[in-house]
């Protein structure tokens, strides 16, 4: 990065401006917090004893702030953490004040809490403790609240700066090899790494002071604690403030030097003093980073502040902790995230909310399959693709949880049934014990295991009984089927695709229509004993031309013909399920690994279809599609059959038949003109769907 | 095992740290939570942390470093060290379009960061409520007023400038170092683990990112997943031994941290 | 059913023997028993009134019994349950003693309980209580212990008959048509039947009066209550004794006959008396099935019994309740279901334990499959079958769900890992509860899943660390690998067949060398992004014969060549994942489709193998094989390679590999030699399988 | 639509009911428990049932019943009326090589059924230790002895004599009639509900039967599936129609119990 080499003050004398210090609050230091707070502080608010970590500016692109990791509330010692290797970092010692709830934390009386900060820090100067120990110059105060339950922390912290009798100003500030030449430069931070790697404390100070040689400059530069500072002035040559300065800036020292200089100019008497900040490149002290200040200071009088000038207890509400001395004012709140003046809040439920955690888990496992392999992957738009699936069995559990597997994230269960004790072994979604006290409903059992999955998924499970074409409906029933058929619409509206996992045939028949009629997606996916269908449904009949009226059938004008729907092969009817046997026999039996290969491929379909240019118009793909497919997930075929026994997979495709008796334009043009007859006619009268739609007179 | 197979054993991972320290003292031994501590190293020597590591810019803002690079993971690159250095160079050339690209992907990233700011969410209050019309900071000329984090950078970056926890643990599995990321923003707020992958070479690296629990501390972090660590290091090493260079395993993580250089562009840290 | 026209008394005057009462208690007794002891009864002890329901004997097969259901214990009103249209059975009064343990159970004074209800029956005789209801001439007393928490429920029944001063005897004992003739005995029959239909009373009375006309045969045959007795002595004819006979056999009558006719005797003073045994046929009297009896009765004088020829206290413990009055010495104590004297138990765990119904339902679903589809399908040997699954990610999910479908009973799961948030979407064992607080362990989770689905499995779930060739082994890490081969080695040898399903190519190397050393069935299963391979290891190299040395290859005498392994396609050694990234890429990113499909195969695979006459020695078949596959579930190819992207499965086969790092006889042999040699070296030497197998002479 | 379909409304089918019962007066209807009456039935009309039912013979050892009805049902058949009643001579002829066939699946049929004795479980005491000395019963001389249940079979039948209590629901799902099996041993002990697949005709029957809590009741049963009910009922109906006679839906009951007892062939209920 560009270096600064050399900087002229801000004018001469120009008032010296010193950079705040910034909290850096580690995720581990709120976690400590918690911990402490649930098993140690409870309902405590007594204040603990903080350490908080500090490096000189390492970079010149940011300052080194104060900060708090999970060792920060460790009392048992006053080491930091830091291990062997490196330079210890430098301390500054605060107090914590925990308030157990928000109000406490909105009324809380900060200035109490600066004004004991500052009167410690104004005794340790006057009594020169101070000097032996400068940080206790950079004693800090912050006050929180833990939300527990949404892993969220508010706090504002304080450096409490005194305010001197006039500004200090500086008379120059620059590089200190600029201010000094290289070489004068080069020993000055020479000098201070020995001290610093001589000190044989746990931490190192803060705050030192460089003798320069005067007249005999071959003499040693050395550095000596601050209270030598009156010795060394007896000697011939220069005395310099040196700091640890985590201010990255090139004109100005960092918050520290604040209190520092004001220790100079109460206790000794300085109008003008020299400092090094000394900041560091690559973790060494470096002499053209670290800055030269010219400091001139303002005179402190003895007897300053005079108890009128500032009392304490204007600020101060309790008189009994109006402190027995004057105090010079005191500032150094820290600003919030957005620079004004307030409080911080830190929210961690990303990173500590297991619900929050599986969001972002589950997404990025999504999207590195979009980074890694599939460039053109949707993620977001399989997210909003609402998905119903009409039936909860072995196809519905399969599909369901391959949904999931995709990152969709609505889908909602139909089934009309209860959960049996055949069932979970080969039901996904199931449990035994789902099973006891006559089963739980299907529909609902399955939504409630895809949350117990994932959280983030929007599952519901709804019981209903779908009509079906030859089950015969007595007129004291008509209202209730009728509520059924008004349900089950408004969650074909509701929904993109509709998945026909039933294991009737009857059962998938107004589901074809309602999709045909609203133009939704229709997936339909049926079992025999060890062979499988997988297909789509052509695309709907659109409401605003007159396709209805036209017929799309085999020949209609778009590109490729209108595909058919599970019905379209039949040439009768769906009346009973005893006329189908091969795919759709009731209380059937299958091989176990069917549903599981069935259920993914249908989803797999779904999800290349939903990326085909055309979508749900696409044309049917077949394996000569294979070079080229349209999709950039593959083929999307028509009906996909396969065998487990033999192993195979076809791809087959037919157009939609101008009469079938579920998808074909006479049929959604009379749901379109009176769906009550046409579902009462198709449930009562066994030819009423073949003479709908002509069906009879080809017989 | 460094020059054969590009991986280390737990001994030579403490020697490797220990020189990595003892050069760059910006980086430290940690030992981590205690009840989190692997057997297999000293406990006082269970990973390395620098911290306060500043990145002036996104990633997607010096794409694209990830071609070279993948190059040579696929082996297509012809083994030359220089075209390491090299890809510095063609990052700055390419870093127009490339802003333009990488911004598709950014609004997607950052949903789960918004969602991490109070503010979005009803039930946390809203920090206006808290803010004072106390101006004690601002009456006094001494204190560098707001915005006071300044950085040698142009007026619109400044405002961008994240810093960074780097840690760098050991892979049992992998017989790897891996690194994690936990980041800051410029007011020094943490960022949530996906923001990470901004700072995340667009093409290349986000396909090797996962966001797990770091595993010596209870937080979760963006981490570079180790899995091609092993043989990009191996590749590493064949360059040096071309080159007349003799791999040594002390300095197994400085070659590391090179390659991680070309994973995460902006971050400055040092080694 | 042969039915009984006549049959002739067993000897004149001989001794008349009735058939004792059976009890049958309705499942749903027991359950209102389970609720009343929960919710009412709790700790008490104190009797209930039970009504038990019978009727006349409706089959000569069976005699009707006493049966309890579960309105028995409804309190609220003496109406027996059933409802319309049919006619009511009859009632027996009963009292129920529930104790508390089984010791209070075993120590039961029964006794003392028959002892209170033969009085209470002697009372009501002599009162003349039972003639005006003479259904309490059929009191009974039963004690139970109820063992909730097994649903076991011990009882013991007695049907109390008094005995009289001396034997009743049969004159004459027939059909009630022999005895009077086919027209007179459907003229008592129709009175009885219109008497009984007649009554206004809430059920029936047991037993009533026949009146015949006597000179004058045009009267009307009538019947009446037993009260009519002495009225209608005056009048012209004959009065028959009549009762509900719930005795089915053609020369006795049944129980509730033996205290009727003590009241005879003690009552109306008879010495003889013609009895109806009233029987029914298709629920309606019927004079074929009924009985007549003539029955010669004991005198009984007013003072029977002296209370010292049957002094009540000498069964009654409490002298407190002793009766005031003498009893005739009872019995009635049921035998038990061996036909001895006892209690019974009835075990109703079978249909009320949750797991045993799961079992049950479970095991008859695949049976289904079998009756219905597949004859030749052995359940029993696939519940037999022990499955080790190795790895319990997607996969391993997949294959073990599967698994517990097809009925397998012992599955183990083993992974080294635990379970993470973005696993539970894709990985169909594992919800985001398992994910909290780092993970639970993958393959305790995953074993813990499968009960939980089906608590009948044999689950189990071990963590373990597979020894991977070219992963660096140190000597002081030695120990530990070699310790993890030893357990992996027993798991192998505890198992049948073993499915592989990690996520690194050479983590596979280990378990295929002890396949092929303890000749298990080697399942083999990896994903690409859109493709799979599922294959079966070729057979294991018996350690009987001499195959090692041999060497089986291509050219093994056999029939089919020796199949191959997952290596035998490779000529270098399993070092690192990166050198086949299609299907091993680690970290890798598959369609969530994959796993699901890939893992159904794999079991499909296997249990068409399992029922294959070869076994795993049969032949590869190809798609060629498809009219006629040996094994009756279809084709057991080598390899099943498939894509989602091209929908389309692909059967390969290969021989196996002489060369083959991990199934050749070289590798084999070493391992019989010194398999901690083996695996050592070929962990830490990347060259050293190249050698051993002769694969480095052919680079 | 019993002529059209071999369906019934509920409403037809109490109309059968009480038809049934009205005929066969050893058939009653039943209320069930309250908590689990169906709306669309009367509520002391839930469903019917008849008690105490004798099974003199397993149905193995009248095999093989099963291929005339699968005849029918597969269309093969000439749906004469005839073939029905053939069944029952069939049956008799086929009766000793299907004693043979038949005793092939009953040792896995009795697994479940051993189990329910609880002289087989450790922990449930063993009965024996019950029984007393106490001979009161065989010294009187007027008690029946033991064993008293004699039936008019040979000897060897009567120990396998059970008794069932069978019920007749209606499948709203099917609308059609359902029925329920709940068995006793000889000695009126429960039989599991699986035992009573041994009076089930082995080749037809046992395909459609399966194990599933009493509809209102809590305990479980075998039943007969009713997903072909409706297929052979129309088939009857035909039949009937072709013989010349009407279908009347009172009648359909008995029309159902003789088909059920193709199924059950052993089971002697009314109707
Ligand atoms: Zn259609
Ligand atoms: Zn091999």
């Amino acid at each position: 990065m560009a270096s600064t080499t050399s900087t002229t003050a801000p004018g001469a004398e120009g008032v010296l401006q010193f950079q705040p210090l910034q909290s850096t609050v580690d995720s581990t230091f709120w976690m400590e917090l918690a911990n402490n707070k649930l098993e140690k502080y409870r309902l405590s608010e007594e204040p603990c004893t903080l350490q908080g970590y500090y490096t000189p500016a390492r970079s010149s692109a940011v300052s080194a702030p104060l900060q708090l990791t999970s060792t920060s509330l460790a009392l048992d010692g006053d080491a930091p953490s830091a291990a062997p290797g490196g330079p210890q970092p430098y301390i500054a010692w605060g107090s914590l004040y925990n308030v157990n709830t928000l109000d406490r934390f909105k009324s809380f009386d900060r200035e109490r809490i600066m004004a004991k900060a500052s009167e410690e820090i104004w005794c340790d100067i006057r009594s020169g403790a101070a000097c032996a120990n400068p940080a206790l110059l950079n004693r800090f105060v912050v006050y929180t609240f833990a939300d527990l339950k949404r892993y969220s922390f508010y706090y504002w912290f304080a450096f409490p700066a005194l305010v001197p009798p006039a500004p200090m100003r500086a008379a120059q500030i620059g590089s200190l090899d600029a201010a000094l030449g290289a070489d004068l430069a080069a020993a000055v931070v020479q000098a201070s790494e020995s001290w610093r790697g001589a000190c044989t404390d746990a931490t190192p100070a803060p705050a030192w002071l460089v003798w320069l040689p005067g007249t005999n400059r071959s003499s040693e530069i050395t550095a000596s604690p601050l209270t030598d500072w009156a010795a060394l002035q007896e000697r011939d040559g220069e005395v310099i403030l040196a700091f640890c300065d985590p201010c990255n800036l090139p004109s100005n020292p960092g918050w520290p030097l604040r209190n520092l200089l004001l220790l100079a100019a109460a206790q000794w008497g300085s109008r003008a003093v020299r400092v090094v900040c000394a900041r560091e490149k690559a973790g060494r002290l470096d002499p053209t980073f670290s800055l030269m200040v010219d400091a001139v200071l303002p005179e402190v009088p003895a007897a300053w502040p005079a108890a009128a000038d500032h009392p304490p207890s204007q600020e101060v509400e309790d008189p009994a902790a109006v402190p027995a001395m004057a105090v010079p004012k005191t500032l150094g709140w820290e600003v919030n995230a957005r620079g004004r003046m307030g409080p911080r809040c830190v929210d961690l439920g990303p990173t500590m909310d297991p619900t929050q955690l599986a969001t972002q888990a589950v997404d990025l496992n999504l999207k590195l399959m979009r980074w890694r392999v599939l460039p053109e992957l949707n993620t977001e738009m399989l997210a909003a693709t609402k998905c119903l699936l009409l039936g909860s069995g072995t196809l519905g559990c399969a599909v369901a949880r391959t949904l999931q597997g995709w990152g969709f994230r609505h889908i909602t269960m139909v089934d009309n049934g209860k959960v049996s004790y055949s069932n979970p072994v080969r039901q996904s979604l199931f449990e035994f014990e789902d099973c006891k006290n006559g089963g739980r409903p299907k529909a609902e059992a399955a939504a409630e295991r895809l949350k117990a999955i994932f959280p983030g998924v929007k599952a519901a499970g709804e019981q209903l009984h779908i009509p079906m074409p030859g089950h015969n409906v007595s007129p004291q029933e008509e209202g209730a089927v009728m509520r059924d058929v008004a349900r089950l619409e408004e969650l074909v509206l509701e929904h993109d695709a509709v998945f026909m996992l039933m294991d009737t045939r009857e059962s998938r028949w107004l589901p074809t229509v309602l999709c045909a009629h609203h133009e939704k997606i229709g997936i339909n996916c049926a079992l025999g004993f060890d062979g499988y269908v997988v297909m789509r449904h052509g695309h709907g009949l659109s409401k605003s031309t007159d396709d209805v009226a036209e017929g799309v059938g085999e020949a209609s004008c778009s590109s490729a013909p209108r595909l058919g729907c599970y019905f379209c092969n039949d040439v009768v009817a769906p009346i009973d399920s005893t006329r189908d046997r091969t795919l759709d026999q009731q209380c059937t039996v299958t091989r176990p690994g069917l549903a599981p290969i069935a259920g993914a491929l249908a989803v797999e379909l779904l999800v290349t279809l939903l990326h085909h240019p055309q979508g749900d118009k696409a044309a049917a793909d077949t394996a000569s599609s294979e070079a080229s497919p349209e999709s950039p997930l593959g083929l999307v075929p028509h009906q996909i059959r396969g065998s487990i026994a033999h192993l195979n997979q076809l791809l087959i495709h037919g157009p939609a038949f101008k009469q079938c008796t579920a998808c074909s334009p006479q049929v959604v043009q009379e749901w379109r003109t009176d769906s009550q007859r046409l579902v009462m006619r198709a449930c009562n009268e066994p030819k009423y769907l073949e003479d709908l739609t002509g069906l009879t007179a080809m017989h | 095992a460094f020059k054969e197979k590009g991986v280390l054993t737990p001994e030579e991972f403490v020697e490797a740290g220990d020189t990595l320290v003892a050069t760059c003292p910006t980086w430290s031994w940690q030992a981590g939570e205690i009840a989190k501590q692997r057997p297999f190293l000293p406990p006082d020597k269970q990973y390395l942390i620098t911290r306060n590591v500043p990145c002036l810019k996104r990633a997607s803002a010096v794409e694209d470093y990830g071609g070279a690079v993948e190059k040579i993971l696929s082996g297509e690159g012809d083994g030359a060290d220089d075209e390491w250095l090299a890809t510095e160079n063609v990052a700055d050339e390419s870093a127009e379009t490339s802003r333009m690209e990488g911004t598709d992907d950014i609004p997607s990233m950052d949903t789960p960061a918004e969602k991490a700011e109070p503010d979005n969410d009803d039930d946390i209050p809203d920090m206006d409520e808290f803010e004072t019309n106390d101006n004690v900071m601002e009456v006094d000329e001494a204190s560098l007023s707001t915005p006071y984090l300044v950085a040698t950078e142009p007026e619109e970056n400044i405002i961008r400038t994240r810093t960074y926890d780097i840690s760098i643990t050991y892979d049992k599995f992998y017989q790897t170092p891996r690194m994690w990321l936990c980041g800051y923003d410029e007011m020094r707020q943490p960022l949530a683990p996906a923001q990470a992958l901004e700072d995340v070479s667009h093409d290349h690296a986000r396909k090797t990112v996962t966001v797990e629990t770091h595993p010596h501390s209870s937080h979760t972090a963006a981490s570079i997943h180790p899995c091609q660590h092993a043989s990009v290091m191996m590749k590493l090493s064949e360059m040096l031994t071309s080159g007349g260079n003799e791999p040594r395993v002390d300095q197994y993580l400085f070659l590391f941290l090179k390659f991680i250089a070309v994973i995460i562009p902006t971050i400055e840290y040092d080694y």
